[in-house]
C-alpha cells in the first residue's frame, strides 16, 4: 500500500488484532475508552444530522462516516493551546476540541454564530474554499514561533485538495520557516466523484512532502491508536522546534460526499462494502474488550447518553431563534462605516430587529 | 421540441456543441462520470469519452490554466468551475492570459473558451456557494459575460458561447436551473452576444436586470401593471460584456425611469456601470433618481438568513414606485410593502 | 520635518508603525535583504531583523493566506505584492477568508492585514507591471482599499491602515512614487479613512480623481483656471470603499458637473459606482452629463504606445469643458487639445 | 550537489574537461558548433541590450548572463513541431526556435509585434506572471496528444517560480494526463534577492517530482552537451508516449535580476566570481578546441558575423514606427464589439492613425 519509503503505522488490524508493539498510551484505560468514545459521538451525531437533513430540518450536511479514527485520533492527540484549521469534514475533530454540538448544527444551517465557538476560542472555522486552510495554519504557526509559544498548528486535508496549488505553497512556506504546523491528508479515496488515481500520479500523498523538504508518513486511518500516536509525536516534533509535518491518513468514504451526493452513480457498491470491513469502530471496541475494559452494557449506557447529548443539542437548536436582521452587517468591520448605514436601515426596516427567523 | 430546465438547456447546448465541433471539450472537477454536482454534464462523458470530458484533479487555477493551452492549440475548452465562490483561483490565468493572448500576440494565438460556472444564491448553500461576483469578470477587457435567464437564453447563449473566438465567462444563476421548463428546439441556432433582451415593453419605468434576479423582476412588473397600474419595460441584459447599452437607453428615453436589479453587493457592482452610462448617455431623458435593487454590501448571510439579503419582489415594487412617483413619496395606503 | 518622495512616506509609516508596535511584520519578495524592488521597505530588516521583516518564497496565494493566520493570531501583517498585476493569486484568499473571517466568527478572529502593492501604469515597466485594476477590491465588501497620491497622504494613510482592524489594499500609485518631495512630519499621526480630500475648491466643476493620475487632475484644474477661467474643484477620493459620498456629493452640489478621472479601464471601474450614487442621490444637482476621463476598455499597451492609454490633461480639460459649456459643444477656438 | 536518489547529468566540467562516456551527439560537428554559435549569439545580444537599456534606448531588460547553456541546449533539443511556453529569461531559447531578435526587441520595447514570432508559429510569448506557462503546456499537450499528435510541449521555470503553486498544479494535471511536457527548472540560485535556500527546504528541486509522480532530475545548466543530451531524451521519451518529465539545470545567474536591479545589494562578490569559473562558453570552446574543430580565427569570424546581424536588428528595430494607434483596440477580440468603437475612435481622433510613434 505505501511506497517504500514513505514510512507506514498501523497497530489495530481490521479484525481487532494487533501488529507489531503498541505505544505505552495504548495501556491508558481512560485515554482509549475516551477515544471510543469521542468516535461514538461522532457517529451518532453524523446520523443524525443526515437525517435531519433528510427531512428538510437541516441544508447540506457532509458526513464524517468511517473517518472517525482519523478525526478523533488528531484532534485527541492536540493540546488545548494548539490550533485547528480544519475542513468542512472535521465536524468529529471539531467536537473532540470543545466546540459544541449545537454550534456545530448552527454552522451547518448556515447561522454564522455557530462559528464564534465558545470553546476553543482560537481555532478556525471550517474551510469551504478547498486547501486555503493550510496557509492559514502555516501564519498562525509563524506567529506563535515569533511570539516564542509552544502551541502548534494542526491542518486538514483531504486526497483532492491535496492537488491544490496551496496545498503546496501552505507546505513549502512551512518547510523554509520551519513553522510548527502539522499537516494531515484525510485520504478517503474520493474528491466527491473523483478517485484518487485521477487526482494525481503520486504512489503516496505523503511523498508530497518531498517536494517541500517536508518528511512525510502514511498511517492507517482507521485505526485510532496509530494516528492518536503519529500525531502526538509529529505535534510533540513541532513543539520542540523539529519543523513541520506531513501525515496522510488512509480512510475511507463510506457513505456519500455530501447529502447532495449520491455516490451510486460513480461508485462500485462491492467496494464499498469490502472498504465496510475495515471500518474503525469494531477493531478499537475488539481491543476493548480484548483488554477486559469493555462489555455491552458499557456500550448501552454510552450509546443512551450520546443520544440524550445530542437530542438536546437537537432541541436546543431548533428552538433557538435566527441572528437579528442588521447582525450581517454589524461584524463586517470593527465598526460599521457610515457608508453602510442606510443598507442597515433598509434591512431593519423591512425585517425588523429581532432574531425571529424572518 | 423538449421541454426544459434551464440545466438541461446547459447540457443540451453541450451536447449540440460537442457533436458539431470535435475541437469541444469539456473539464472540470466532477464533470465526467458524475455528470456535474448540478448534472449539466450529465451523460456527456458516456457520449463523448474521457478524452473530451475530463474530470480533473482539484485545482481551479490549473483548469482555468490549461484551458488556455488547450485553446491555443485549436481545441474550444468548456471550464466548468464547479460554483462560482470557486474560482478565484483561476482569475489570475483568465485576467493575465485568457483575456489577452489574442492581444498579446497580435492575433496569432487566441483563447476560445468558455468558463462555466452556476451562480447566486438561494439554494441553501453553505458558505462561499452564493457568490454573485460577476462584476469582478465585467471590469476585465477582453472577456466576455454571459449570463442566461431562461432555458431557451441559455441555450442560444452556451452555443455562441462556445462558438465565439474570444473568452467568455458564462455563468448559470443555480437558483433558477430548475424553476421553470420551457419548450427548447436543439436546432443548433445560437442567440447573440451583442444584444439585451426585452422580455416586456413598457412606457411607466424601466426595469434592468439579469440572472436569477430576472425572476422576481418580471414578477415585479406584474405586480405593478396589475395592482398600481404601472407599465414596466423589463430589460434582460445577458450578455453584460461587451454591453449594448442602446436597447437600455432607448427603453429610458421612453419612459424615463429606471431600476437596475442585480444580486450582487450594490458598491462596484455591474449596476453601477449602467446607471452610469445612463448618467452620461441618458442623463436628459432621466425623470428620477436611477434606483439599485441590489445585494446589500455584506457577506452573503448564510443559510438561515439569506432570503434577508436576496432580491426580492417587494423590493423592486417599491424602488419602481419610488421613481414612478418622483419627487413624491408613494403614498402610504398604496404601498404595501410585506415582510418577505 | 523632511522633505520625502511618496515611497519614502510609505517607509516612514511602515518603520513608524513597526516601532510603536511589535506585532506588526512585513512580508514578501524581496521586501527584506532588498528593501523592497522600488526600495519601500529599505532598511527596515537591518532595523527589526528578518523575523519582522520576511522575505517569502516566490507565491502570492500563500503570501496572502499566511497574513490571514497571522492576523488571527494577534499579528498585524502588512503583505507586499510586489506589483499590483500579481496580486490576483492571493484575491482568493482575500476574497474568502481576509475580507470575512470576523463575519464569519461574528467577531471572534479578524484579520487586521494591510495588503500593500504599487499600481498602476507609467513607468514603461513590462506586460503586466502596469494593472490599475482598484475596482475589483472595491467590490469586496469586508474590505477597505486606499490609494495615497502624495507623500503627506501616503504616511497618514498608511499608518491608519495598518492601525485599522480590519484588512485594508493599500495601493501606492508608483508612477508618482518619486514625482514629487514633500515635508511629512514623523509624528504617528495617522489621517481618517473615511474621507475623501478635497484639493481644492471650486464652484464650476467638480473633477474626482485618485491614485496618480490626481496629478494630471490637479494640473488641468490649474488650466481650466488661467486658460478658460473656469473654477474646477479637485477631490482626492483616496479611501474608495467604504465611500465618503458626501463630500463628492457636497461639491457637486455646488458646482452641477462632475468628471471622474481614473487610470482602470472604464467599463466596471470604481468610477462607475461614483457616477452611479451621482446619479441615485444627487441627480438633481447635475447641470450636465456626468464624465469619465478613464483609461479604455483594453489591455495597458505595452511601454512603446502606454502614453495613448495613460490619462492625459487634455483629456481631462476637454471632459470639464464639455460638462461646463453642456447642452453647447466648447467652441473650437477655446479649444486647444494638443497630442501628447 | 545532488541529492543521492536523484540522478545528476555533467560532460564538460568547468575546465573542459569530459567526464564519464560522451553521448554520441557530441561527436556530431555541425550539431555542437551550432550550439556554440547560438550561445555566442545569446551572449552578444544580451550585452548589446544591456547596453542599450543603460543608454536610455530599451525599458527594463532581464539578462540571460550565463544561462546560455541552458537555454541553447534545451532549445536545440526541441524539433519545430515542438512548442515553447517561456518566460521572460528565455530569448536566447526562443533565438534558437526561430525567433527573430528584432522581435526580442520589440517584446522589450513594449511592442506587442514582438509576440507575433513569423517563427514559431505556436510558440507562446514570454510569460511574466511567474509559473503561468506551465498551465499553458499541459493544456497543449492534452491537445496535441488528444489529436494524436506526437509534438512535446516544453515550459521553463526558475527556481523562484518553482515555489509557486501555479507549477505544482501543472504538473499535478501533466502526471495524471501522462501528457508530453517536459518542465525545466533554470535554478540560477535567485528570484531577485531570494536565495535558493530561502525558497524551499526541498534538498532539490527535482525532487518536486516526486509529489505528482514525475520523475525529477538533475543537469549540470553550464554543460551545453549535458542539458542538449537530458532534454533530448525526455523529449524522446514524452513523445513515444512516456509522459512528463522534470529536469532542473544547476546555472548561476551571473548579473542583476535585470537591468532595474542592482545585486550588489543582496549577492556577495566573491560568490560571484567563483561563479564566473563556472561559466558556460570557456568550457566549450575548449572542448571544442580540444576537438580540434574550432580555432581563433573562426571564433574571430563568427564574432563579427553575429555582431553585425545584431547590428542589423537593432537597426531595424529602431526605424520602427510603433504600432497604429488603434490597434491597442483591434487585437482584444476577434471582432471589435460595437461597444467599444466609440472609445476607439476617441484614440484615433487624438492620436491619428498612423503608427508614428507618437
Ligand atoms: C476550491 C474549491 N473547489 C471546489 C470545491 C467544491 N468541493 C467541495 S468538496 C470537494 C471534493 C473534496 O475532496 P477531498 O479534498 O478529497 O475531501 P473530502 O470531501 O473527500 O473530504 C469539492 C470539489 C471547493 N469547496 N473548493
Ligand atoms: C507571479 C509573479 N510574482 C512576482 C513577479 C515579479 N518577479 C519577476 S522575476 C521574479 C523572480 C523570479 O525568480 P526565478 O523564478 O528564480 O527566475 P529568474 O528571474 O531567476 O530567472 C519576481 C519575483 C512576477 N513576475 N510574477
Ligand atoms: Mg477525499
Ligand atoms: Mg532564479
Amino acid at each position: 500500500m505505501a511506497d517504500e519509503k514513505i514510512p507506514y503505522t498501523q497497530y489495530l488490524q481490521a479484525d481487532g488484532s494487533v501488529v507489531g508493539n503498541l505505544p505505552e498510551f495504548a495501556e491508558d484505560q481512560e485515554l482509549v475508552l475516551a477515544l471510543y468514545r469521542h468516535m461514538n459521538r461522532a457517529r451518532r451525531f453524523d446520523t443524525k444530522a443526515v437525517a435531519m437533513q433528510r427531512t428538510g430540518r437541516l441544508p447540506t450536511f457532509p458526513p464524517a462516516l468511517g473517518q472517525e479514527a482519523f478525526h478523533v485520533g488528531f484532534a485527541s492527540a492536540m493540546s488545548a493551546d494548539d490550533i485547528l484549521f480544519p475542513t468542512y469534514r472535521d465536524g468529529p475533530a471539531q467536537m473532540v476540541r470543545g466546540v459544541q454540538l449545537e454550534e456545530l448544527l448552527l454552522f451547518t444551517a448556515g447561522d454564522e454564530r455557530g462559528s464564534d465557538f465558545q470553546v476553543p476560542r482560537c481555532d478556525f472555522p471550517q474551510a469551504i474554499p478547498i486547501a486555503t486552510q493550510t496557509a492559514h495554519a502555516v501564519g498562525a504557526a509563524y506567529a506563535m514561533k515569533l511570539r516564542g509559544e509552544k502551541s502548534v498548528a494542526v491542518t486538514t486535508i483531504g486526497d483532492g485538495g491535496s492537488s491544490k496549488g496551496d496545498f503546496y505553497e501552505a507546505m513549502n512556506f512551512a518547510g523554509v520557516w520551519q513553522a510548527p504546523v502539522i499537516f494531515l491528508i484525510n485520504n478517503n479515496g474520493w474528491a466527491i466523484s473523483t478517485p484518487r488515481d485521477r487526482q494525481s500520479a503520486a504512489p503516496t500523498l505523503a511523498q508530497k512532502g518531498d517536494a517541500v523538504g517536508v518528511p512525510g508518513q502514511q498511517v492507517d486511518g482507521n485505526d485510532v491508536l496509530a494516528v492518536y500516536h503519529v500525531v502526538s509525536e509529529a505535534i510533540a516534533a513541532a513543539r520542540s522546534g523539529k519543523g513541520p509535518a506531513l501525515i496522510e491518513a488512509l480512510t475511507h468514504r463510506l457513505t456519500d460526499h455530501s447529502t447532495a451526493d449520491d455516490a451510486s452513480r460513480y461508485r462500485d457498491a462491492d467496494l464499498l462494502s469490502e472498504q465496510w470491513k475495515e471500518e474503525p469502530m469494531i477493531r478499537l471496541r475488539t481491543y476493548l474488550s480484548n483488554q477486559g475494559w469493555w462489555g455491552k452494557e458499557d456500550e448501552e449506557s454510552m450509546l443512551t447518553e450520546l443520544d440524550q447529548e445530542i437530542e438536546r443539542a437537537v432541541e436546543n437548536f431548533e428552538a433557538s431563534d435566527a441572528p437579528e436582521a442588521a447582525a450581517m452587517f454589524d461584524y463586517m468591520y470593527a465598526e460599521l462605516p457610515a457608508d453602510l448605514m442606510a443598507q442597515r436601515a433598509e434591512v431593519i426596516a423591512a425585517h425588523g430587529h429581532e432574531g425571529d427567523g424572518s | 421540441m423538449t421541454e426544459v430546465t434551464l440545466v438541461q438547456a446547459v447540457s443540451m447546448a453541450l451536447a449540440r456543441a460537442m457533436e458539431e465541433d470535435e475541437n469541444v471539450v469539456l473539464l472540470g472537477e466532477d464533470v465526467g462520470v458524475n455528470g456535474g454536482v448540478f448534472r449539466a454534464t450529465k451523460g456527456l462523458q458516456k457520449k463523448f469519452g474521457s478524452e473530451r470530458v475530463i474530470d480533473t484533479p482539484l485545482a481551479e487555477a490549473a483548469i482555468a490554466g490549461v484551458a488556455v493551452g488547450m485553446a491555443a492549440q485549436g481545441l474550444r475548452p468548456v471550464a466548468e468551475f464547479q460554483f462560482m465562490g470557486f474560482s478565484y483561483p483561476g482569475l489570475d490565468q483568465i485576467i493575465c492570459h485568457a483575456s489577452r493572448l489574442r492581444n498579446r500576440t497580435r492575433g496569432r494565438l487566441s483563447c476560445p473558451i468558455v468558463y462555466r460556472a452556476p451562480y447566486g444564491g438561494g439554494i441553501h448553500g453553505p458558505e462561499h456557494h452564493s457568490e454573485s461576483t460577476e462584476a469582478l469578470y465585467a471590469h476585465i477587457p477582453g472577456l466576455r459575460v454571459v449570463i442566461p435567464s431562461s432555458p431557451v437564453r441559455a441555450y442560444g447563449l452556451l452555443l455562441a458561447a462556445i462558438r465565439d473566438p474570444d473568452p467568455v465567462i458564462f455563468l448559470e444563476p443555480k437558483r433558477i436551473y430548475r424553476a421553470v421548463k420551457q419548450d427548447v428546439e436543439d436546432d443548433g441556432e445560437a442567440l447573440p452576444l451583442d444584444l439585451c433582451f426585452t422580455l416586456r415593453d413598457g412606457d411607466d419605468v424601466t426595469l434592468v436586470t439579469w440572472g436569477a434576479a430576472v425572476k422576481e423582476t418580471l414578477a415585479a412588473a406584474e405586480t405593478l401593471d396589475s395592482r398600481y397600474d404601472i407599465d414596466a419595460a423589463v430589460i434582460d441584459v445577458a450578455t453584460l460584456t461587451p454591453l449594448d447599452m442602446d436597447t437600455i437607453l432607448a427603453s429610458v428615453e421612453k419612459t424615463g425611469r429606471c431600476v437596475i436589479v442585480h444580486e450582487a453587493p450594490s458598491t462596484g457592482g455591474f449596476g453601477a456601470e449602467i446607471a452610469a452610462r445612463l448618467a452620461e448617455r441618458g442623463l436628459l431623458s432621466l425623470l428620477s433618481p436611477i434606483e439599485r435593487v441590489t445585494g446589500y454590501d455584506v457577506v452573503p448571510p448564510g443559510a438561515r438568513t439569506e432570503h434577508r439579503y436576496l432580491i426580492n419582489e417587494d423590493r423592486i415594487i417599491a424602488a419602481a414606485r419610488r421613481a414612478v412617483f418622483f419627487p413624491e413619496a408613494p403614498t402610504e395606503q398604496d404601498h404595501t410593502m410585506e415582510d418577505a
